[in-house]
C-alpha cells in the first residue's frame, strides 16, 4: 500500500507540474534586471557597494594612472596592462591608463577595490562575446563608455510559480 | 489451395519490405549526405570511456541471470499451450477445464522450484 | 558527393535540392508522362465503378472532381494501400513522429522547462524535421572490430520488425493491414524477435557497454514476456477468438479493463518494459554503462532504432486499447452526413468535399476513438517516464518473474470465477452477444 | 508444384543435411543444430499430411513435438555449458571423462 | 546575545582536557615528545619518526583520535628537513569534537621515509599517498606508494618540494 | 594422427594453458570515467564478475591543477580568486574557510554584520551546491524531472547570490577580514519570499523523489557504511551523519556567528545510500531555517569589513581552520613564515576524505548500485583533485 | 503465387540449414538456423496451420534461437586454432545424406503420395478444434508433457549452474 500511494502522490505531483509555469528565462529575448549600476567601491569607507560585477568602466577624469589595478591583478589574472592614451589630464601625468583582457579577467572585481580615486568601476555589461581574442581587449576609451542596461525581466514568484517577467 | 492463409500474412510481409525499404534508403541518403572523414582511427575505437580499449570487446561474459533464459524457453512453450486453450474454452465441456489446472498445477511448482534456484545468486 | 564542403551553407543545401526537383519534374513532365499515356493506349487497364481508368480520366477529373472518389475508394480498399498509408507504415510513422514531439512538449512542460521552441515558428514543431535532418547528415561510425554486416542489417531489421507489428493492429472495423486469424500470438511471436536482434546488435558493436546492455535488454525482455502474454490471456478466454478485430468487436458491451483491470494494469507494465522506457530503461542506463547497446549508434543508425522504437510503441499502445479499452468502441459524434444534403446536390465541388460514398461516420468515428485512447495510453506512458527513476535488474526480473506472474494469475482466476458463476461469458447474465 | 510430395522432399532434404552435419561435425553446438534440422523436418511432414488428410491431430502432434524439441534444447545447451565450463571447449572429441 | 558565562566554561573545559592530553603523552614518552604550541581547541606535538606509530596507537586507545582531518607535508630546504603533519581528531569522544591534535614528524629531505599509519588510523590512506606523490615521502609499510593525482607521465621532482618552480615565476 | 594435427593439438593446449594461468575470462574490467556520463571528471576501474562488482580501483586527478602549489606565489588576498575555481558552486565556503584560517594567523575579528553576512553566504551556497549535487543524483538515477527541478530552482538562489555578492558563482566574497561588500537594499525581503518558495518546492521533492517507491527500492539497504566504517575511514560531512555521528562543525566547533544560531544537526542511523541520500535535502531545509534566524537577528547596520593592508604579512606560525561545506569538513592548514604569502596551504576537503569508502561500498554490489553508491558519497571530483 | 512462395521458402530454408552447418562463425550458424526455422513456420503457413506457425516462431525464434545464440557467444572458443573435419568423415557424411535423401526420394516418386493432392474443399483447421483435442482426447499427453517440461527445467538448471566455483569460493 505504501508503494502504491508513493506512486500516486509522484503521479499526482508530477501532473500538478504540467500547470505550473515555466521557470526559463529565455535569454536573448529576455534579460535579467539588476539592482545598482554594477559593483563599487569605497575607498573612504573601504567597503563595496553590492552590483553586478560586469565589464569594467573607467572614469578618465579620474585616473591617475597610478598602477595599482594592475598590480592588484597580477596574482590573479594580469588581465590589465597599463598603456599610454592621447589624452591629457592634469592628475595624469603620464597620460596611462588600464587596458582590460576580458580573455583573462575573472571579474573578481580585486581592481575596484585597489582603485582609491573612484576611477575604475564595474557595469551590469555581461554580453562580452566575441569571434576573436583581439576584440576581448578592451583599451581605455572603449571602457569609458557607460553601457546601455536593458534588461527587463526580474524573478517573479506568483500563485502558479515562480517565473521569470 | 493454400491461399487464404498465407494471403492473410502478405501485409505483414509487405510492411516489413516498407520497413526495410525505409532503413536502407534512410541509410543511403545518409551516406550520400553525411561527411566521412577516416584520417583518424582513434574515432573507430570502441567506446572505453577515453581510453584506448583493452581486453576484448566480445568477452565470455556472463551475468548471473543465465537461469532465467532457460526458464523463458520451457515457459514460452506453457504459455501457447495456455492459449490453446483460452481459445477452446467456451466450446470445450467444463471438466476440460481440469487436465489445464493439473497442466499449470505441475508447471507452477517446477516454476517456484526454478525461481528459488535462480534466486540463489551465488551459485550462477 | 561523397562528402559536403567545409563552407557548407543550408542555404545552398536548400537552392541544390529544390533545383534538383525542379529539373526531375521538367523532366517527368516532358519526357515521361507522354510516354506513360502513349503506353496506356495498348494496356488494359482495370475497371473501377463502371468506368475505364483511361489517362484522360485524369482531365475529366479536374473538371468534374467528385469523379476521383470511385477511384480513391478503389486505391484505398486495396492491401497495398493499408500496408503503406492508413492503418500501416505511413499512419504508424505519423504517430510516432507526434509522440516524440508530444513527449518532448510534455516532459519539458512537467520539468518547468520550455522544451523545442525554434525549429518552425510556432513552438517548435518541426524539430522532428530538424533533428532528421541532423541525424540523416552525421557520419556513421562503425567500430573497429565491429561485425559489419550484423551492424548494419540489425537497425534495419529493427525498424522493419517494429511495422510488422503495426501492420496487425486493427483501427476499425475492417481496418487492419493483416487480419490474421492469430492475430494476438503473431503480434507475441513477432515481438519474439527483439530480443535476438538487439543481442546480436550489442553483440556486433564490439564494445563492452553495447554487450553489457545487449543483455540487460535480453534479460528484462525475456522476463516481462511471460507476464505480457499471460496478461492477454483472459481477454481471449472472453472474445473465444485470437483476431484482434474480433477481440475489439467483443467488447460492444463492456470494456475488458472493467473486468480485469490488474490485468491492463500489468500489460502497462510489461509493455513499458518491453519499449525500454522509465523506470525500465536499464538497457541504456546512462550513469551505468554509458548508453546500454546504443553506445555505438551513431547518425542513422541511431535514428532508425529510435524510428523503431517510437513504431513499437504506438503498436503496444494500440493492442493496450484493443485487448483493454474496448478497441474502437465509443460514443457516435460524427454526424450522419458530412456536409447534410450534399449526395442530392448537383454541384460535382461540393460532393467532393463531402467525400460521397467515401464518407463513413461509423468507420470515421471508430478511427476517431481508436486514435484518441491509444494517444492516451501513449500520454500516460509518457507521464511515467516523468516521475519515475530507473529501476535495477534484480528488482526487474523479481518484479516480472513473481510479482506480475502473479498478479495475472489472480485476475484469471477472477475472471473464470466470473464466467463459472454464470455471470459473464456467452452465457452469463451479461452476455456480450 | 505445392503437392504433398513437394513438402516431403523438402523435409527429405533437411533431413539428409542433418544427418550429415550429425555424421561430419564435431562441434556440440553443430550437432544440436542437425538434431532441431530434423525434429523440424519431421514436423513438417506430421504437418504436411495434417493438411492432406485434413485432420487437426497432426496439429496437435506437432505442438507436442516442438515443445518436447524446446525442452530438449535447454537440456542440451545446459549439459553443453557445463561440459565446456570443464574442458573449456565445445569440441565433443575433446569430453573423454564423459564416457566413463 | 552571546553566552559568555557558558563560552568561557567551554574554553576552560577543552584547555584542561588539551592540557590533559598533552601530559598523558609527554608523560608516556618522555622527551622523545615536544609540545610546539597548546592554542584554543589546537594543539602540536613533534615525535620522533620511530615513535610515531606507538604514539598515534596511544592517542587512538587511550583518547580516542580515530581518524585524520589532514595530513599532509611542509619541506623546509634550509633545515634540510620535511615535516609531515597528521591532524587527528575524533568522532567517538564527544568532548574532542572540536579539538584537532598535530601529531607531526620530521624526517630527512634527501631520503625521506616514515612509518606510515595506514593500520592504526585507515583514513590516511588517501593522505599519504597523495603526501608520497607532492613531497616524495615514502612511507613504509603503505602498500599503495604511487602515481595518484599527477599526470601518468610526470617526470619531475615532487611539485611541493620547494625546489620545483612554477614557470614564469 | 597427422603431423599437423598434432601440432594443432600442441598449441591448443598450450593455449588453454594460458588461459587457465589468468583465469579471468569471467572477469569483465571497466574503465569507468573520465568520458562517462555518471562519473565526471574521474575515473574508476571496475573489474565485473557477471553483474557483481570484485574489484575497484579509483583513479583521480583529471582535474589536477596544484591550487596548494600556487598558493605558495600569490599573497593572503590574490588567493581568493583562484581558491574559489574548486568548487563554484560552493565558492563561498571554500573562501570561508581559508578567511579564517588567515585571519586566525593573523589574529583579527571581523565585525558583527560581516559575520552574518558571511553565514548568510554560505549557508546560501550550501542550497546551491545540494541542489545542483541533488539534481545530479536525479539524473544519475535515470529521473530526468528529478534532474531539471532543483537545477531551476537553483535559480532562486542564485538570484539572491547576485544581488548579495554581484555573482551567481565564484564570488570572491569572503576575504580576510569580512565580506566585500554590504547588501543591497530590500534584500532582506527578497530573500525571505525566495527562500519561503524554496521551502515549499522542496515539499514536492518529496513525493517525486525520495518517497517514490522505485528510488527508495533503489536505495534503501544498498551501500551500508556502518557506524565503525564511517569513524575508521574518517569520512565527513553528510555521510559521516548519515551514518549516525551528529557532528556537524557548525555545532561542534561554531566558527564566526554560528554559535548564536539555534539549528539541529540533522543524521540518521540507517546508514545507507537513501540516508546519504537524505541527509543533504534536510541540510537545505535547515539552512533555509538558519537563514531566515540569519536575517531576523542581524544588525542593522555596522562594519562588515576589516580594514587590512592589500599585502599584509602574517606572522611565522600555522593555523588550522575547518567549516561545514556542502561536502562536510572544508580545512585550511596554513604555514607562515612571516612574508607576505603563504609558507605553505594544505587544503583538506570533505570530497578527498569521502571517496576513500568508494572502493569499500562499491566491492561486492551490483553494477547497477554504482551511480547511487557513488554519487551517495557527496564527491566532487575536482574539488578532491584541487 | 503460391508456387512462388513455396520455391522461395525451401530455397531459404535449405540454404540457411546448410549455411548454420558450414558457415565458418558459430554466431552465423546460429543466425542462420533461427533463418531455417523461421522458414519452416513459412511453410506451416502455406499448410493452413497459422497457430502452429505462430507457436514455431515464438519457441524457436524467440525462445530457443535468443538461447542458442546467447551460448554461442558464452562459449566462444578462445583458441585461434579450430580443428577442421577430416575429409574422409565430410565424404562419409555427404554420402550418407545422399543415400537418405536417395532413398526417401525414390519412396516417395514409387508410393501413392507422389500422385496425392491438397483438396481445396476442406475446411481448414480452426484453432479452437485444436484446443479442444488438446483437452479433452490429449489431456493426458498434456499431463505428462508438463512433466517433462518441469522435469528438463529443473534439469537444465541443476546442470547449468557453476557449483565447481561454489565449491572453490567456500573456505576450506
Amino acid at each position: 500500500m505504501n508503494t502504491a500511494s508513493g506512486f500516486i502522490k509522484a503521479l499526482e505531483s508530477g501532473t500538478k507540474h504540467l500547470f505550473i509555469k515555466r521557470f526559463t528565462l529565455r535569454y536573448p529575448e529576455q534579460k535579467l534586471k539588476f539592482v545598482g549600476d554594477g559593483y563599487q567601491f569605497d575607498p573612504k569607507k573601504g567597503v563595496g557597494i553590492a552590483g553586478l560585477r560586469g565589464r569594467h568602466i573607467l572614469f578618465h577624469d579620474k585616473c591617475t594612472g597610478c598602477q595599482l589595478c594592475s598590480i592588484a591583478c597580477e596574482g590573479i589574472a594580469e588581465a590589465i596592462a597599463m598603456v599610454k592614451v592621447d589624452e591629457q589630464w592634469k592628475q595624469n601625468k603620464k597620460s596611462i591608463m588600464p587596458q582590460i583582457d576580458y580573455g583573462k579577467c575573472v571579474f573578481c572585481g580585486l581592481c575596484v577595490d585597489a582603485c582609491p580615486f573612484y576611477a575604475l568601476y564595474m557595469t551590469n555589461d555581461y554580453e562580452l562575446s566575441s569571434y576573436t581574442k583581439q576584440h576581448l581587449i578592451y583599451t581605455p576609451s572603449q571602457l569609458a563608455i557607460k553601457p546601455i542596461d536593458n534588461g527587463d525581466v526580474e524573478l517573479k514568484i506568483g500563485s502558479r510559480g515562480a517565473t521569470h517577467g | 489451395m493454400a491461399g487464404e492463409t498465407a494471403s492473410q500474412f502478405l501485409p505483414i510481409l509487405y510492411l516489413f519490405g516498407f520497413g526495410i525499404m525505409a532503413g536502407i534508403s534512410s541509410i543511403i541518403l545518409s551516406r550520400l549526405l553525411s561527411q566521412r572523414r577516416r584520417y583518424n582511427p582513434i574515432k573507430f575505437l570502441p567506446m572505453e570511456c577515453g581510453n584506448i580499449p583493452t581486453g576484448e570487446g566480445r568477452a565470455h561474459f556472463m551475468m548471473q541471470y543465465y537461469s532465467y533464459i532457460l526458464m523463458f524457453v520451457v515457459f514460452d512453450v506453457m504459455l501457447i499451450f495456455l492459449y490453446a486453450w483460452a481459445v477452446a474454452f467456451t466450446s470445450i465441456p467444463k471438466e476440460a477445464t481440469l487436465p489445464m489446472m493439473g497442466f499449470l498445477g505441475i508447471m507452477f511448482a517446477a516454476m517456484g522450484y526454478a525461481l528459488f534456484l535462480a534466486g540463489r545468486k551465488g551459485i550462477w | 558527393m561523397g562528402a559536403l564542403n567545409p563552407d557548407f551553407r543550408f542555404g545552398n543545401f536548400v537552392g541544390s535540392i529544390i533545383q534538383l526537383v525542379l529539373f526531375i519534374l521538367a523532366f517527368v513532365t516532358l519526357l515521361i508522362l507522354p510516354i506513360i499515356f502513349f503506353m496506356l493506349f495498348f494496356v488494359p487497364l482495370p475497371v473501377v465503378d463502371g468506368q475505364v481508368l483511361t489517362p484522360y480520366l485524369f482531365f475529366s477529373m479536374m473538371v468534374d472532381p467528385s469523379r476521383t472518389l470511385p477511384i480513391v475508394q478503389f486505391l484505398i480498399h486495396t492491401d497495398l494501400f493499408r500496408a503503406a498509408v492508413f492503418p500501416g507504415f505511413a499512419f504508424g510513422a505519423l504517430v510516432a513522429a507526434s509522440t516524440i514531439f508530444i513527449e518532448r512538449k510534455l516532459l519539458a512542460k512537467m520539468q518547468l522547462r520550455i522544451g523545442p521552441l525554434y525549429a518552425g515558428k510556432i513552438e517548435g514543431i518541426f524539430q522532428l524535421l530538424a533533428d532528421g535532418l541532423k541525424l540523416v547528415s552525421k557520419e556513421i561510425i562503425v567500430p573497429s572490430g565491429a561485425d559489419k554486416m550484423i551492424f548494419w542489417l540489425a537497425p534495419i531489421m529493427f525498424v522493419s520488425t517494429s511495422a510488422a507489428v503495426v501492420a496487425l493492429i486493427p483501427v476499425a472495423s475492417g481496418w487492419v493491414a493483416a487480419d490474421v486469424d492469430v492475430g494476438l500470438i503473431a503480434v507475441f511471436a513477432i515481438l519474439g524477435f527483439f530480443p535476438l536482434i538487439i543481442l546480436l546488435f550489442s553483440w556486433a558493436s564490439n564494445s563492452k557497454y553495447p554487450f553489457i546492455g545487449g543483455l540487460r535488454a535480453l534479460h528484462q525482455m525475456v522476463a516481462f514476456e511471460i507476464p505480457f502474454l499471460l496478461s492477454a490471456l483472459p481477454v481471449v478466454i472472453f472474445s473465444g477468438s485470437l483476431n484482434l478485430s474480433n477481440i475489439a468487436l467483443s467488447q460492444n458491451l463492456f470494456w475488458n479493463i472493467f473486468v480485469m483491470p490488474i490485468n491492463a494494469f500489468v500489460f502497462f507494465i510489461s509493455s513499458l518494459a518491453e519499449l525500454e522506457r522509465v523506470p525500465f530503461d536499464l538497457p541504456e542506463a546512462e550513469s551505468e554503462i554509458v548508453a546500454g547497446w546504443l553506445t555505438e549508434t551513431s547518425g542513422m543508425i541511431f535514428g532508425l532504432i529510435q524510428l523503431g522504437n517510437y513504431l513499437k510503441l504506438y503498436a503496444l499502445a494500440g493492442l493496450f486499447v484493443i485487448l483493454f479499452l474496448g478497441g474502437w468502441y465509443g460514443p457516435q459524434i460524427f454526424p450522419q452526413e458530412l456536409i447534410p444534403g450534399a449526395s442530392a446536390s448537383e454541384d460535382p465541388l461540393l460532393r467532393m468535399v463531402a467525400l460521397e460514398g467515401l464518407y463513413n461516420p461509423v468507420t470515421i468515428n471508430s478511427i476517431f476513438w481508436f486514435t484518441v485512447k491509444t494517444f492516451g495510453i501513449i500520454l500516460l506512458m509518457l507521464i511515467t517516464r516523468g516521475i519515475n527513476p530507473r529501476i535495477r535488474i534484480d528488482i526487474l526480473l523479481h518484479t516480472g518473474w513473481y510479482k506480475l506472474i502473479v498478479l495475472t494469475f489472480i485476475n484469471l482466476f477472477i475472471v473464470l470465477t466470473l464466467i463459472y458463476g454464470g455471470i459473464l461469458g456467452p452465457e452469463g447474465l451479461i452476455s456480450a452477444r | 508444384m505445392n503437392q504433398p510430395s513437394d513438402f516431403l522432399i523438402v523435409a527429405a532434404v533437411l533431413i539428409s543435411i542433418g544427418i550429415y552435419g550429425i555424421v561430419v561435425k564435431r562441434n556440440a553446438l553443430r550437432l544440436i543444430f542437425s538434431i532441431e534440422l530434423i525434429a523440424n523436418a519431421v514436423n513438417l511432414v506430421i504437418v504436411a499430411f495434417s493438411r492432406m488428410l485434413p485432420n487437426p491431430q497432426g496439429q496437435v502432434f506437432v505442438l507436442f513435438s516442438i515443445a518436447i524439441s524446446a525442452a530438449e534444447v535447454a537440456v542440451g545447451l545446459g549439459i553443453m555449458i557445463i561440459a565446456y565450463r570443464f574442458y573449456k571447449d565445445i569440441d565433443v572429441t575433446e569430453y573423454k571423462n564423459l564416457k566413463n | 546575545m552571546i553566552d559568555n558565562k557558558s563560552e568561557i566554561e567551554l574554553k576552560k573545559k577543552t584547555i584542561l582536557l588539551s592540557k590533559d592530553i598533552l601530559n598523558s603523552v609527554v608523560e608516556k614518552f618522555g622527551d622523545r615528545i615536544k609540545v610546539i604550541y597548546d592554542k584554543r581547541n589546537r594543539s602540536k606535538i613533534m615525535v620522533d619518526p620511530e615513535i610515531i606509530v606507538e604514539t598515534a596507537i596511544f592517542l587512538r586507545d587511550n583518547h580516542g583520535f580515530d581518524h585524520v582531518e589532514s595530513a599532509s607535508g611542509t619541506d623546509y630546504p634550509k633545515e634540510d628537513q620535511i615535516e609531515i603533519n597528521y591532524h587527528l581528531g575524533s568522532y567517538v569522544n564527544p568532548d574532542l569534537f572540536p579539538y584537532v591534535l598535530v601529531l607531526s614528524t620530521k624526517t630527512n629531505r634527501d631520503d625521506p621515509k616514515t612509518n606510515s599509519l595506514i593500520n592504526i588510523l585507515p583514513s590516511v590512506e588517501y593522505f599519504e599517498r597523495e603526501t608520497y606523490e607532492m613531497l616524495g615521502v615514502y612511507f613504509i609499510g603503505h602498500p599503495r606508494n604511487e602515481r595518484f593525482l599527477l599526470p601518468e607521465d610526470w617526470a619531475d621532482i615532487p611539485p611541493l618540494r620547494k625546489d620545483f618552480r612554477l614557470k614564469g615565476r | 594422427m597427422s603431423s599437423l594435427d598434432e601440432k594443432i593439438d600442441e598449441a591448443k593446449k598450450l593455449s588453454m594453458q594460458i588461459v587457465k594461468e589468468s583465469d579471468e575470462d569471467k572477469l569483465m574490467t571497466l574503465s569507468v570515467g573520465p568520458q562517462h556520463p555518471g562519473t565526471g571528471h574521474f575515473r574508476f576501474i571496475i573489474k565485473l564478475d557477471g553483474d557483481y562488482i570484485v574489484y575497484v580501483n579509483i583513479d583521480p586527478g583529471y582535474v589536477h591543477r596544484g591550487e596548494e602549489k600556487m598558493c605558495e606565489y600569490r599573497n593572503y588576498f590574490t588567493n581568493i580568486p583562484h581558491l574559489e575555481r574548486p568548487v563554484i558552486h560552493d565558492s563561498a565556503n571554500i573562501t570561508y574557510s581559508y578567511s579564517l584560517a588567515v585571519e586566525d594567523l593573523i589574529g583579527i575579528t571581523v565585525p558583527r554584520r560581516g559575520q552574518f553576512l558571511r553565514a548568510i553566504t554560505s549557508e546560501l551556497d550550501r542550497i546551491n551546491y545540494t541542489l545542483y549535487w541533488l539534481a545530479i543524483y536525479g539524473i544519475f538515477l535515470g529521473h530526468s524531472t528529478m534532474f531539471m527541478w532543483p537545477a531551476a530552482d537553483r535559480e532562486l538562489v542564485l538570484d539572491l547570490l547576485e544581488r548579495l555578492t554581484g555573482h551567481r558563482i565564484t564570488h570572491a566574497f569572503n576575504i580576510p577580514g569580512g565580506v566585500r561588500n554590504d547588501m543591497p537594499n530590500n534584500f532582506k525581503e527578497k530573500c525571505l519570499s525566495q527562500i519561503n518558495y524554496l521551502e515549499k518546492r522542496l515539499k514536492e521533492y518529496e513525493h517525486i523523489f525520495y518517497n517514490n517507491p522505485l528510488f527508495r527500492q533503489r536505495t534503501e539497504g544498498v551501500g551500508i557504511l556502518s557506524k565503525e566504517d564511517a569513524i575508521k575511514l574518517g569520512v565527513t560531512g553528510s555521510v559521516l551523519r548519515a551514518s549516525g555521528v551528529p557532528y556537524d562543525i557548525r555545532k561542534v566547533e561554531p566558527y564566526d556567528i554560528y554559535n548564536e544560531i539555534d539549528f539541529n544537526v540533522q543524521y540518521m542511523k540507517t546508514c545507507d545510500s537513501f540516508a546519504r541520500a537524505y541527509i543533504p535535502f534536510l541540510d537545505v531545509r535547515e539552512s533555509c531555517h538558519i537563514i531566515r534566524e540569519l536575517l531576523d537577528k542581524m544588525p542593522e547596520s555596522g562594519d562588515v569589513r576589516e580594514k587590512l593592508l592589500s599585502n599584509i604579512k602574517g606572522p611565522p606560525g600555522e593555523s588550522f581552520k575547518r567549516v561545514e561545506s556542502g561536502r562536510g569538513a572544508l580545512s585550511y592548514h596554513i604555514v607562515s613564515d612571516g612574508t607576505s604569502r603563504p609558507y605553505r596551504v594544505k587544503i583538506s576537503t570533505g570530497s578527498f576524505r569521502n571517496i576513500l569508502a568508494l572502493p569499500f561500498l562499491l566491492v561486492g554490489s551490483m553494477l547497477g548500485d554504482m551511480p547511487p553508491i557513488y554519487w551517495s558519497l557527496n564527491y566532487w571530483p575536482i574539488e578532491a583533485d584541487r | 503465387m503460391a508456387d512462388a512462395l513455396f520455391v522461395g521458402l525451401s530455397i531459404l530454408t535449405v540454404g540457411s540449414a546448410i549455411i548454420s552447418l558450414e558457415s565458418r562463425e558459430l554466431l552465423y550458424g546460429g543466425i542462420a538456423l533461427a533463418v531455417s526455422l523461421l522458414g519452416i513456420a513459412g511453410f506451416f503457413i502455406i499448410l493452413d496451420a497459422p497457430f502452429v506457425a505462430m507457436f514455431q516462431i515464438a519457441v524457436y525464434v524467440g525462445a530457443v534461437a535468443v538461447l542458442v545464440i546467447f551460448t554461442v557467444m558464452l562459449v566462444r572458443s578462445p583458441n585461434t586454432v579450430t580443428k577442421r573435419e577430416t575429409v574422409k568423415r565430410k565424404v562419409a557424411g555427404i554420402a550418407l545424406g545422399l543415400a537418405f535423401l536417395a532413398l526417401i526420394g525414390s519412396l516417395i516418386g514409387n508410393s501413392v503420395i507422389s500422385q496425392l493432392g491438397f483438396s481445396d474443399t476442406v475446411p481448414v483447421v480452426e484453432i479452437k478444434e485444436i484446443g479442444r483435442e488438446l483437452l479433452t482426447y490429449y489431456s493426458p499427453v498434456l499431463i505428462v508433457l508438463a512433466f517433462t517440461l518441469a522435469g528438463s527445467i529443473i534439469g537444465a538448471l541443476a546442470l547449468a549452474r557453476r557449483e565447481d566455483i561454489e565449491e572453490k569460493n567456500e573456505p576450506a
